[in-house]
């Protein structure tokens, strides 16, 4: 598929775990003749029927919960939640059973389930349509939490996270829903690269930038300008949240001795806040200046006329960097 | 499920404007009052067509009409007492409209320059609510605060049918019976919860919820907006005498998209809407009005013509809607001061003066 | 609300023992079944008494008695078969003895030795469920999952009548009726919620609650075991023909505190208690089965020393179940390989390591 | 009141304000008759009656729900939730409502609500019953949170988070309920210190520890452990979580050079990130090691017989204490 949108290679991804596993399942509102509010599902039920790709009520809690019962029935359930402010009231049966089932059980109801959730702002939308929540997610054990920030990332991360017998959290950066990238749709996810990794998507020497989902695109923009300057940054594109690859993070620092970390999410208790810890910890020696971390504020998303002013843009990336090549 | 409301349907005024009478429900109304309720139609749906075409124009972000809902919302509204005070969801301009709302001050929200949009207090109306079903609980908690000041106010909760399936839902419905609280359900069912017709959310009529939790549930004809004042000012009185909760059905549609965002040619049929357009809200007042001579071309042309200066008024406000202070969104996260949100609103504004005279 | 149960209430052997008919429910059970029912009750109230004192002698942390509730928890579990799955709360000592999980496995959780304790698939019956109505959804959608796999087996899922006013069970409600999923719902209304009555949760008996979403309700005396049985198996047999979920509420009283933490003379008067013990499920079927000379003293003697036997084995099993390796923690967390998991638990083993031969 | 153990110390706090504010109401499950499955809100019932104390059907949603809709109409809300573990079923309203109310209708409707939330771990109890979820409300702007650690502090704090007009969660530490002290219940409310300041509870020179909660008596008395071997701990009570008093902690960190952050909920993206990030930012040339955390492992709270093991104790704060050192 050539140049396709990130919004049609998860689609196509989920076509191919339809296929290839019949006990993978959809639910959630709207997946059906609408084929979800951001077409992800488009053309789904059509193919494969209402039994395996089911419009839901009205209910977040119920989708999540009647997905539990069918992963210990042997399913492999996809669950939409239409948008991030939306999945709270899922969050008993997420943080209660869908993450704690496998320990409870030693491992006889394993949650192979994934909750595909569009995330983060920069949409021009109304209160609860932008919210980044990942860091709930993350500091619950029992989850993982991964984020894709390219189509072709999209298209295999989402068969990895339906494939993982682990339940994951499946992030999907909203506003690159429309970016677009040739996609190899014969790519083997089991030989691709594991979603719980990162990657140095620009290799530099003078600073490291890590981030992911939405702000990938944002903060290579950011190098792209900086290079201008002279200032080499080396960006990181974390893709996995929890477990965090700190190691990866940890070999760049070591080598330039710098780390800035980007998210939408509020920096207060971010995941920045954990790597920043960690960073601190295993290259204490090497660390040139504080971990800075540049995020959304502590407020709660803004109206939309202000959200340029909330997320971390380009601008504010380079001050991230200054800041701490400053030091 | 029935299409056409069955049996059960309370209507007074048929779609061929027809007066019709109900053994338990009725109104009396003045002409004027009559009269009073054809504008309040009229205008709003001339509110919801002219936001949405500032939608479609980019001075809005997204719009959720209420076109067809127009009778459930304004016959629900003009129930209620100064003191009673409503709880709506995102589309409730009709209500808005009843409570004094400025049709303008429904507008930011949409355009993007708050969250919000007026006083709660002001207008005994709580603002906007996005998150499916969450409201309802806080009309009972009000309600509840309601019978502890020895009030006897009641509280009117607007939801959708799709909202029926949330948990929050439920539990107000189990709160309000417990507690026996002063709070008329509203649900607007317009068949549709985005792309899901009512079939995914419940198997038998919604009104008929209330059974299981022990009040009173009844299905009006939402189109009627005489049905609808009669059922609804009926509720309100039951809540007041202290006989506790009511679910109303207002049995609507939603002639239009969900949102702007929305494109329904997707998931429904045209046919459907062809048949509801025979049960619009104001073309049956208007025939009623007119054929027992309350109300003639001048007076309808009268409206008419409010209605377009009232477009113009929405229009221009909208248009010349400030966009907010950057530094705004830091005001009220809390209501005592706090450390961290002063210290980020300090960082930005130094971070955007370092920025000064150029593009920030 | 009715003390007794009211007139809706079915009932096929009166606390004095003497066989009903009903118009639309009845079993037809030979003597050895009969004698089957009476052992399992027996056999698991003196599981939970034994459970009971070893709480108290300080071998369990906490112990969440079964009292009084035997007969809806085993007429119920006795009514499924293989292939069926059950969802309990924390308190079906009766439903996990039916599908053959040792009482000993039922200590663990309660001895702090695993937050599971035996297999899932292996019994067809879920772990126990400690936050209130989660588990209702979970059979919901493990009868979904029925549905999918073309089988004619279905699910039965516990709660008290305080989990009525959670928001998952009347999701679990509206899933299940939209899907028509093959699942019983089995509400053991013991009266109470810790302390707080019935009334705290409705106004309107509990079977009612079904009217609501469009799917029937039954209410059913939860201390007769053979009521119990006969409607369980009616439902479930519905559920299989693909009439979809049912609501049985179960009429009965915990005879006992909440768990051994609780302290009912703070909240309840001693009357109550009495007057349900005349109503004890054990009783009414020990005296109709020796007065139909279905069984002898001799019968219920051995009965009662199968009951002394269990207990002892269950005493002598709790007392040696070994505490968990401190790793164990670590295990399972994650089904596939968790680097930070990984981390912790080598930091750990090493911390622990360093402590060798010291008091860790 | 001579000899008070915490449990009395806030029944008593409640009992104040009940008295002090006709506006203020109690509500929870089991908290009339019972007094609470705590015994906090003993004989509050009694002497306030059932339409200010009152037992709330079974419900977490609906409670904090309706504190919402008693709170614009003027009332002081304090809702109980029975266990940490049973937060999860309100967590949408917290978020989404509590939270934003105020934000959102620019100061029209403030939420003057109170959430009590016994929780931690240490008293032998099944799963659920001994989590320590704050972090998940503290990332969350909007709202505050506090939690004391010995009976005067929660007399006193209970107040203040009840007068405080923002909403307040208050964890309560289940297993120091028990613990004594003297209480001057003539206290003032107004001019006691305020509940967001840390409060350094031993001086000391060689390092520091911030703790809260049920931490505190925990890490005096590996201070005290320590203090025979001539480390002298500086030990901090953070006792409000969010806000955090960075300052307090920067200030002490500045003289001793090294932090150690003792919690009981998982260190994966608990408190002490953020703690660590912000100390290793304002104190980076004064940090002579990186901030070293102890708590809770990435896992489910452990059976009851294995949470010794997963609760720090003095020897792992210690062990914090050495590696720390260490550097
Ligand atoms: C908790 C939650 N889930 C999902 C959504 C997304 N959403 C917005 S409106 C809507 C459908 C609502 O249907 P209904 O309750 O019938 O009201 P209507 O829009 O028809 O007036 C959905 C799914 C939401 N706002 N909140
Ligand atoms: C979500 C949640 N809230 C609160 C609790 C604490 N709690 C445990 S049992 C119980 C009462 C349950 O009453 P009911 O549903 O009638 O079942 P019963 O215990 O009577 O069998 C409560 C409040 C819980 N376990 N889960
Ligand atoms: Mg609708
Ligand atoms: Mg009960």
């Amino acid at each position: 598929m050539a140049a396709t949108t990130m919004a049609k290679a998860i689609n196509a991804g989920l076509r191919k775990a339809l296929e290839n596993d019949p006990k993978v399942l959809l639910m959630g509102e709207d997946i059906g003749k609408l084929g979800g509010v951001f077409r992800v599902t488009d053309g789904l039920q059509k193919d494969f029927g209402e039994a395996r790709v089911i419009d839901s009520p009205l209910a977040e809690s119920g989708i999540v919960g009647t997905a539990v019962g069918l992963a210990m029935r042997g399913f492999r359930p996809v669950v939409e939640i239409q948008f991030d402010g939306f999945v709270f009231p899922a969050f008993d049966q997420i943080v209660t059973q869908v993450a704690k089932h496998n320990a409870r059980s030693a491992g006889r109801t394993p949650m192979p389930i994934t909750i595909r959730i569009p995330y983060g702002g920069g949409i021009g939308a109304v209160e609860h349509h932008s919210e980044s929540p990942e860091a709930y997610f993350a500091h619950t054990a029992g989850l993982r939490v991964i984020s894709p920030s390219n189509p072709l990332d999209a298209f295999v991360m989402v068969q990895q996270a339906i494939a993982c017998p682990d339940p994951v959290i499946f992030f999907e950066p909203k506003r690159r829903y429309w970016d677009k990238a040739d996609i190899d749709e014969s790519i083997d996810i089991a030989s691709a690269p594991s979603p719980f990794q990162a990657r140095v998507v620009r290799p530099g020497s003078s600073i490291t930038v890590a981030c992911y989902g939405p702000m990938v695109r944002t903060v290579l923009e950011a190098a792209t300008a900086a290079a201008a300057d002279g200032t080499d940054i080396e960006v990181i594109d974390l893709r996995t949240i929890s477990p965090l690859d700190v190691e990866t993070v940890a070999a760049s620092v070591r080598r330039t001795g710098r780390l800035v970390v980007v998210h939408e999410a509020p920096v207060f208790l971010g995941l920045g806040a954990e790597l920043a810890a960690r960073i601190t910890e295993q290259c204490f020696y090497s660390l040139e200046a504080p971990v800075i971390r540049v995020g959304g504020y502590h407020t709660p998303y803004p109206p939309s006329r202000l959200e340029e002013d909330y997320l971390p843009d380009l601008d504010r990336v380079l001050d991230g960097v200054d800041r701490a090549l400053a030091f | 499920m029935t299409a056409d409301g069955g049996p059960e349907l309370v209507q007074l005024l048929t779609p061929e404007g027809e007066r019709v009478h109900h053994p338990e429900y009725d109104v009396d109304l003045s002409d004027e009052q009559l009269r009073g309720l054809y504008r309040d139609l009229v205008l709003v749906r001339r509110v919801d067509s002219e936001a949405t075409a500032l939608q479609r124009q980019g001075e809005l972000g997204l719009w959720a009409q209420c076109i067809g809902q127009e009778a459930a919302q304004v016959g629900s509204g003009r129930a209620l007492l100064p003191g009673d005070f409503a709880f709506p969801t995102y589309r409730e301009h009709g209500v808005a409209w009843a409570r004094g709302v400025q049709p303008l001050q429904l507008l930011g929200l949409f355009r993007g320059v708050t969250n919000g949009g007026w006083d709660p207090h002001e207008h005994n109306m709580a603002l906007y609510t996005i998150v499916i079903g969450d409201q309802t609980l806080h009309a009972v908690g009000y309600a509840m605060g309601m019978q502890r000041d020895g009030s006897d106010d009641a509280t009117i909760c607007y939801f959708g049918d799709g909202a029926t399936s949330q948990g929050d839902v439920n539990e107000a419905f189990v709160f309000s019976a417990v507690y026996n609280a002063p709070v008329v359900f509203f649900c607007q069912n317009n068949q549709w919860a985005i792309s899901e017709p009512l079939e995914r959310q419940t198997r038998i009529p919604l009104y008929r919820r209330a059974d299981g939790f022990g009040f009173p549930g009844v299905r009006v004809d939402g189109n009627d907006v005489l049905a609808v004042l009669a059922v609804t000012s009926a509720a309100l009185q039951a809540a007041r005498e202290g006989q506790g909760p009511t679910l109303i059905e207002a049995f609507t549609y939603r002639m239009g998209a969900h949102t702007t965002s929305d494109d329904p040619t997707r998931y429904r049929v045209s046919a459907d809407l062809e048949a509801w357009k025979l049960k619009d809200p104001i073309e049956r007042l208007r025939v009623y009005l007119a054929r027992n001579g309350w109300a003639d071309h001048d007076y309808f042309d009268a409206i008419d013509a409010e209605a377009e200066t009232l477009a113009i008024h929405l229009r221009e406000g909208c248009r010349s809607m400030p966009n907010p202070e950057k530094t705004s969104m830091f005001d009220h996260v809390y209501a005592a001061p706090h450390p961290l949100v002063e210290a980020e609103r300090a960082e930005f504004a130094a971070y955007h003066a370092s920025f000064a005279g150029g593009e920030h």
